[in-house]
């Protein structure tokens, strides 16, 4: 049962984490649930406000898994300007109210869904279930802090670093140009 | 976890047994309580200071208005003939200048009918007060009211994460979805404008305050709320050891905390910023449709945040719980005369450290109600003009002034830095200034329509205006 | 710090998280005729490839990297997720400006009507 | 100085003249006016070659002194020095050599002198004279080259000056399509020559030892002597080389498979007529094959192969030229028999008796050739046999001395061709060398060409001179016209004559499978000059001194020529070569079977003379078409080159078309642009197809990719587990 891993799974390390995981299922249950509330939901700000609960969800899992600095990063980009955005557009374009648009629910939607699923399936069998006795955490506990993100940000990843400026300055320029009235 | 470095007053923490005592008892209980403790006295303390910042800003408004403002409320005639009061109290009104005013409005909006629209999106519309009041309370979770030593460290920063002041960014960001989710759940018009407004706004001023907080950070050298209270301590500008080295006292800081202090009024949506509720135009703006206590809590929500965020600033740039921003124990050491008197300012300091951070949040307060009442409402654009074209320009700018300055001071020491930061704001001066003379040009060569006041009475000399 | 490493789950259960998480983005994408809709999809669908990343990074061998300052960790999940946030960021900036374009231009946002390059 | 050094002199004068004449002639005729102008440059192109006829004398007498059998190189500069060959200008001077420079420049000497008398109207006057000397140059060049390179320059050079000079008045478009058909058909020759030089070169070259050449493969001293030891063993390369040359000599000479030239080259002015297809050009094929005979002593096959053609080119060409009506065109036919009569003595083996006729054949052909000139040049360019008659009174020194002649080639006994014709035929009916006694039966059937000759050389000399009656009285002005027009298909074609122009202007085919093209039609539907016309009072005149005065030399020759040479001593041993046998002197058969060879001869030409006179004694009836004796269908069809010029001509030209056609449609359009055609069609039909994906639904996308990457995972999945569980 190796999975995609081939045999090499069996030398990590044995699991060594038991302990309450009381906070990570909760967590995971909110997460599953926002995540289905945003396709499930009609109205898109609804679906927006599960995202939302999905986005804060998730940086607390980042929390759990010690990378706070990534975690808060989550909360300030994600949350904090990219779903406030989406409010934003949301209602300046009046598509929040309720029945705008009633979606269908035709065929495609099922044929997605089985897709998706086998996808999900296809996955787990393959990758996820071989680890379970495998991977113990190996990263030093402060992996996560801002200091060991910036060395690696500056030192190894300089040139992503770079291009990622570079996306974001072509980004801004372009949603100006959209956003204008007559160029 | 008393980490006892060395550094601020080691007296302070030397403190009497009845200290010592606390500190073992708080020590041997389990974390989760102390942690619940220290989350109570942060919260509680907030709670009852609201309503004091509500009647203090209606009586400042109102002095400042050259009115009277609410001064009945607390007036108490004491009873002629009762036994139980005093003799030279009987039938007399001693009045308390309105102090329990808002105690009398949150009975009023408690006891209010609580209208609630009908088409509005039920759900959203019960949460958004929710919302809007948990970043307020949540902001204070990484805020040190006192030095971290001794007892005080063991109760101050609700969770001193190595993230604090990011931490304080996030919620801050979140503050903006009370207003949003309200406007957009109270389906009328004008409440929609109102959250568009306010996450615009809320939106571009973050920047300009996470780009000065930026500058800050960068120069404590951690993110850390009780480094940077630590960091001020330092010899002010690095040369002067007696005294301390708040950031507001070095100019790079100055200009950091104006930006901060614009940013901050806007976060909450006071004075000059408050167009998501502005009166005139959009009724109450976002909590229009709000009545009785969701309404309160809008309301408490907005001045929790005002005094957090005022603690905020105090913290980053008054030189958080001291006092005054002299370095005592140097004092001491220097004059020998004053080393007895050194050491006792330092433990008046350390242990008044709460009251000291309470009295610089009030001047926080004080300083937005003082705005509010002086600056007229800014017009959209302006809003927008000002956050984007000159507040976060002026931040980043400052930003690299600062890491200008780190560098010279590493490279040529602490003259070199200053030096160096001399020239690099000249040179800003410079570049306003020519930035400033090419837009006089330009809009001198605007056609200038010179309009001339005709009397309609005198008969019309040259043929059209 | 101790107290952290109780908190967590085994890899798979994250790594399983993820993929379900990312199977509901597709779903949403594909079968959503709103734009905007699609575009949360497809956030979330990031974001779950940001935790398996992480979760990755947490659980991953540590490749010994050349000096000594490094954390002990294997840094590459936590930089790709700043990278897919920054893309991510720069995507619904432009994205929901076509949006708004779009809407400004013919009233509606309905992905479907919105065929005019087809074959 | 080394008289043999001369010989350069005499190849060198002409070309000085003919510089001369191009550069200078245009101007000396302006500046002194047409009259005297042309006198001068008449006399400067005959005065080099005349001088090249005395130096030649003086040769061939240093020649003798030393021996007619020896022979000597003189080098005038290298041409070619390369490591691998070196070739240089070198003359060779034997007797063989000798006899062609004398032939060469004493008849081109005469009708150079007879040339400035015909050609004195003509405004090209001294282009003419370029062109004549120029021929002469390349002639000499031809005989006297000592190594092959050289031997093909005079042979191209040649080849070059008779296409110029055929086509000499451009203006009129039939000679221009002569001149185009002369040089092609030559060309074919050339590369029959050009294949044998190589194979020469290739099998010497390889077989001769390195240490031994220093790199002059192609010189005649180099390749005589050494091709007997080195080809005897492989007699199968003598004969391709043999061959070969054959095929080059055929061409130049006007042999069966490609004479078809030579008739239509009568377009060209007579005196050129006379010049180069008579007396020099057309023997240079013989000389070529006397010169290499080795090859051909060694093949017995190419021998018999030489000697057939020659008899049946002998015996056609006898047969054709009794249905020709123009007086140059019969001249043209028998020339290609008697040329037929050399190459039967090169295929038995007298290659002297070859010669010898060469020589006296072009003294009585291009007397022949010049008086039918006088005749034209008096009877107002008008070259139809049928309008002639009774000449005799109007022309005597014409007749007379085209008489003599007449009796030459007729083989009458005293005469030059007498002499000849019976040395090959003796020869070829005693020759064992060609294979399977083929030469004896070239004999016989030489013997009955000879008869031919003389009937129809009688037809001619009766019709022109001694008919009583003057036929072209009878030409009504309006009946001229028909009277051309109704020629029927011979090529009657001069430059006078208009009436071809009657062809309707469109009218792409011609009577003689010359193809014109639309310009061509309207540029030769008006010709500039108009010449008179021939009409019932016409009254001939004699030619003046110049042209009459080589007519009476070359008469003069004629009767002497033929007994000189056969006595001169040189003539026989001037070929041997060590190792070859040849046929001395003295082996001619005197009695073939029994019958003295004289008699045989003698009765031939006789019977030959009887016939002409009999038939055509009293002219011809006046009906239409002239001719109603009981031969005269034959005579019509035998006129058409028994259909063999009509043959060629449609199956080159329709041949041609056919291949260009089914290339450009077959090909061309079919394949290749079929190719590409076929490529862009399948690109859209691609495209179509695959625009059904395209519905411009995003979410159908969205689907096609989910569907995409499951099935990549799942790929991926059955791959890297497959992997993974093997190690």
């Amino acid at each position: 049962m190796e999975g995609i891993w081939g045999a090499g799974v069996a030398q990590l390390a044995p699991t060594q984490v038991g302990g309450p995981m009381l906070l990570f299922a909760v967590l995971a249950a909110v997460a599953v649930a926002s995540g289905v509330g945003v396709v499930a939901f009609n109205s898109p700000v609804r679906s927006a406000l599960c995202l939302i609960a999905n986005f804060l969800s998730l940086a607390l899992l980042y929390f759990t898994l010690g990378a706070e600095m990534l975690g808060i990063i989550q909360v300030v980009v994600y949350t904090g300007a990219i779903m406030v955005l989406f409010l934003f557009v949301l209602m300046l374009l009046n598509l929040a109210a309720p029945g705008a648009l009633r979606e269908s629910r035709d065929l495609r939607r099922l044929g997605a869904g089985a897709l998706a699923a086998a996808l999900f399936v296809l996955v787990v069998v393959q990758a996820v279930l071989p680890l379970q006795e495998a991977a113990s955490p190996q990263a030093a506990d402060y992996y996560g802090t801002p200091m060991a993100l910036g060395r690696a940000l500056f030192t190894e990843y300089v040139w992503p670093f770079e291009l990622a400026s570079v996306l974001l300055l072509v980004g801004i320029v372009g949603s100006i140009l959209l956003a204008k009235r007559r160029v | 976890m008393p980490d006892s470095q060395a550094g601020i007053r080691p007296a302070g923490a030397r403190s009497g047994k009845v200290a010592a005592g606390m500190m073992d008892f708080l020590q041997q209980l389990h974390p989760a309580w102390l942690a619940l403790i220290r989350v109570l006295l942060f919260v509680v303390p907030l709670l009852l200071v609201v309503p004091g910042l509500i009647w203090w800003e209606r009586r400042l408004l109102a002095w400042m208005q050259d009115r009277i403002g609410p001064n009945r409320v607390a007036t108490i005639t004491w009873p002629k003939d009762a036994r139980w009061v005093p003799p030279f109290l009987r039938g007399k009104k001693t009045r308390l200048f309105g102090l329990l005013q808002p105690i009398a409005d949150g009975i009023k909006l408690f006891l209010k009918e609580d209208i609630t629209p009908a088409a509005i999106d039920r759900a959203v519309y019960f949460v958004a007060p929710a919302i809007a009041l948990f970043p307020a309370f949540a902001l204070g979770g990484t805020l040190p009211w006192a030095p971290p030593e001794g007892v005080y460290g063991l109760l101050t920063p609700i969770a001193d994460v190595n993230i604090g002041v990011l931490y304080l960014m996030a919620v801050s960001s979140l503050g903006a979805y009370g207003i949003i989710l309200s406007g957009y759940a109270s389906n009328n018009k004008y409440s929609l404008l109102g959250g568009l407004r306010a996450s615009a706004q809320l939106i571009s001023y973050e920047l300009a305050m996470g780009m000065s907080i930026a500058a800050v950070v960068l120069a404590t050298g951690s993110l850390k709320m009780t480094d940077m209270i630590k960091a001020q301590t330092e010899p002010l500008w690095g040369v002067a050891p007696l005294f301390d080295n708040w950031n507001v006292l070095t100019p790079m800081g100055f200009v950091a905390a104006v930006v901060f202090l614009i940013c901050m009024v806007a976060e909450t949506n006071r004075a000059p910023f408050d167009l998501p509720e502005a009166e005139n135009e959009l009724i109450a703006g976002y909590h229009t449709e709000y009545s009785s206590m969701k309404f309160a809590s809008f309301f408490m929500g907005e001045y929790a945040a005002m005094f957090v965020f005022s603690g905020v600033f105090a913290t980053l740039f008054l030189g958080g719980p001291n006092m005054v921003p002299v370095d005592w124990v140097a004092l001491g050491q220097t004059v020998p005369a004053l080393e007895g008197f050194g050491r006792h300012m330092a433990s008046v300091n350390y242990w008044a450290s709460p009251l000291t951070f309470v009295g610089k949040c009030a001047f926080g307060i004080t300083l937005f109600i003082w705005m509010r009442a002086t600056l007229p409402r800014l017009r959209y654009d302006q809003l927008m003009a000002l956050g984007w074209r000159s507040l976060l320009p002026l931040a980043v700018a400052n930003f690299l002034i600062v890491a200008l300055y780190l560098l010279c001071t590493d490279l040529y020491g602490a003259g070199g830095g200053w030096i160096a930061v001399g020239a690099a704001f000249a040179l800003l001066a410079a570049f306003f200034a020519s930035l400033a003379r090419a837009g006089r040009g330009r809009r001198e060569a605007l056609p200038r329509r010179e309009i001339r006041l005709v009397d309609p009475a005198k008969p019309k000399e040259g043929a059209a205006l | 710090m101790g107290e952290v490493r109780s908190l967590m789950a085994p890899l798979w259960m994250y790594l399983a998280l993820g993929a379900f998480l990312f199977a509901t983005g597709v779903v949403g994408v594909v079968s959503r005729r709103n734009p905007i809709v699609i575009f949360m999809c497809i956030e979330l669908m990031l974001n779950s490839v940001n935790l398996t990343f992480l979760s990755l990074a947490r659980f991953a061998p540590w490749l010994p990297v050349a000096h000594e300052l490094e954390p002990k960790a294997w840094m590459g999940g936590p930089a790709a997720v700043i990278f897919v946030m920054a893309v991510a960021a720069a995507e619904v900036a432009v994205g929901l400006g076509i949006i708004m374009a779009i809407f400004r231009l013919r009233d509606e946002v309905d992905v479907d009507e919105m065929n005019l390059l087809r074959g | 100085m080394d008289p043999f050094a001369l010989i350069w002199w005499i190849v060198l004068l002409p070309l000085g003249g003919a510089l001369v004449q191009a550069l200078f002639g245009g101007a000396v005729v302006r500046g002194l006016g047409p009259q005297n102008g042309k006198k001068v440059m008449g006399f400067l192109a005959v005065l080099p070659v005349a001088l090249s006829f005395l130096l030649g004398v003086a040769v061939l007498q240093a020649h003798l002194e030393a021996g007619a059998g020896t022979e000597r190189t003189v080098v005038l500069a290298p041409w070619i020095d390369l490591a691998a060959l070196k070739v240089d200008f070198a003359a060779r001077v034997d007797s063989l050599s000798l006899l062609m420079v004398l032939v060469v420049t004493g008849v081109g000497a005469l009708i150079h002198l007879y040339a400035t008398g015909y050609m004195a109207e003509d405004r090209d006057y001294t282009r003419f004279f370029t062109y004549m000397n120029l021929f002469v140059v390349y002639m000499l060049v031809l005989v006297t080259a000592d190594n092959l390179p050289l031997l093909f320059v005079g042979w191209e050079g040649v080849g070059l000056c008779s296409y110029l000079l055929i086509g000499f008045w451009y203006r009129d478009l039939a000679n221009a399509k002569a001149a185009n058909k002369a040089f092609i058909v030559n060309r074919i020759g050339d590369w029959g020559f050009m294949l044998g030089m190589f194979l020469i070169l290739v099998c010497i070259a390889a077989s001769v030892p390195e240490a031994q050449t220093d790199g002059r493969w192609l010189d005649f001293g180099f390749i005589l002597p050494r091709a007997a030891t080195y080809l005897a063993d492989r007699p199968e390369l003598a004969t391709a080389i043999a061959l070969l040359l054959f095929v080059g000599a055929c061409g130049k000479s006007a042999q069966f498979p490609l004479y078809f030239w030579l008739p239509d080259a009568m377009a060209g002015p007579t005196p050129v007529s006379a010049l180069i297809h008579a007396a020099t050009m057309v023997t240079a094929g013989v000389y070529l094959v006397s010169r290499m005979h080795i090859f051909y002593v060694l093949s017995p096959v190419a021998s018999a192969v030489v000697a057939s053609v020659g008899a049946f080119t002998a015996l056609f060409a006898a047969l054709v030229a009794f249905g020709q009506t123009d007086i140059k065109k019969v001249l043209a036919y028998s020339t290609v028999s008697q040329l037929g009569f050399m190459f039967i003595a090169c295929g038995a083996g007298v290659y002297w008796a070859g010669m010898f006729h060469v020589a006296t054949h072009a003294f009585f052909k291009a007397l022949l050739f010049l008086g039918s000139g006088a005749v034209i040049y008096a009877m107002a360019h008008n070259q139809d046999l049928r309008n002639y008659g009774n000449l005799r009174k109007y022309l005597p020194i014409t007749c007379w001395t085209m008489f003599l002649g007449y009796l030459a080639i007729a083989g009458v006994p005293p005469l030059a061709g007498f002499y000849s014709k019976e040395a090959i035929l003796g020869g070829a009916l005693a020759s064992r060398h060609a294979a399977a006694s083929v030469a004896v039966w070239a004999g016989w059937i030489g013997l009955l060409t000879a008869a031919l000759t003389a009937a129809y050389m009688t037809r001619l000399t009766v019709l022109t001179f001694f008919s009583g009656e003057e036929r072209w009285r009878r030409l009504q002005p309006a009946h001229a016209h028909d009277g051309h027009h109704g020629h029927g298909t011979e090529m009657a074609v001069h430059p006078e004559d208009h009436s071809h122009s009657a062809h309707a202007p469109h009218d792409h085919e011609d009577p003689h499978g010359f193809f014109y093209t639309d310009e061509e039609l309207a540029a030769r539907a008006e010709p500039e000059e108009h010449h008179h016309e021939l009409e019932a009072s016409h009254e001939p005149k004699e030619a003046p001194p110049s042209m009459t005065f080589p007519l009476v030399v070359l008469a003069l020759l004629s009767v002497v020529g033929g007994w000189g040479l056969q006595h001169w001593a040189g003539l026989q041993e001037f070929l041997q070569y060590p190792g070859v046998q040849l046929l001395p002197k003295g082996t001619i058969q005197e009695h073939p079977h029994g019958v003295p060879l004289m008699a045989l001869s003698i009765g031939a030409a006789a019977l030959g003379i009887l016939y002409g006179w009999i038939v055509y004694r009293r002219g011809l009836p006046a009906k239409e078409g002239f001719d109603e004796s009981a031969w005269h269908p034959f005579r019509r069809w035998a006129g058409r080159q028994f259909g063999y010029d009509d043959l060629v001509v449609h199956t080159g030209v329709q041949g041609g078309d056919l291949v260009a056609k089914s290339l450009w449609k077959g090909f061309d359009a079919g394949v290749i642009d079929g190719i590409a055609n076929g490529l862009g069609v399948l690109a859209c039909g691609l495209g179509r197809g695959l625009k059904a994906i395209q519905t411009g639904f995003v979410r159908s996308y969205a689907l096609l990719m989910l569907a995409g990457a499951v099935a990549l995972l799942a790929y991926m999945v059955a791959v890297l587990t497959r992997i993974g569980g093997g190690n």
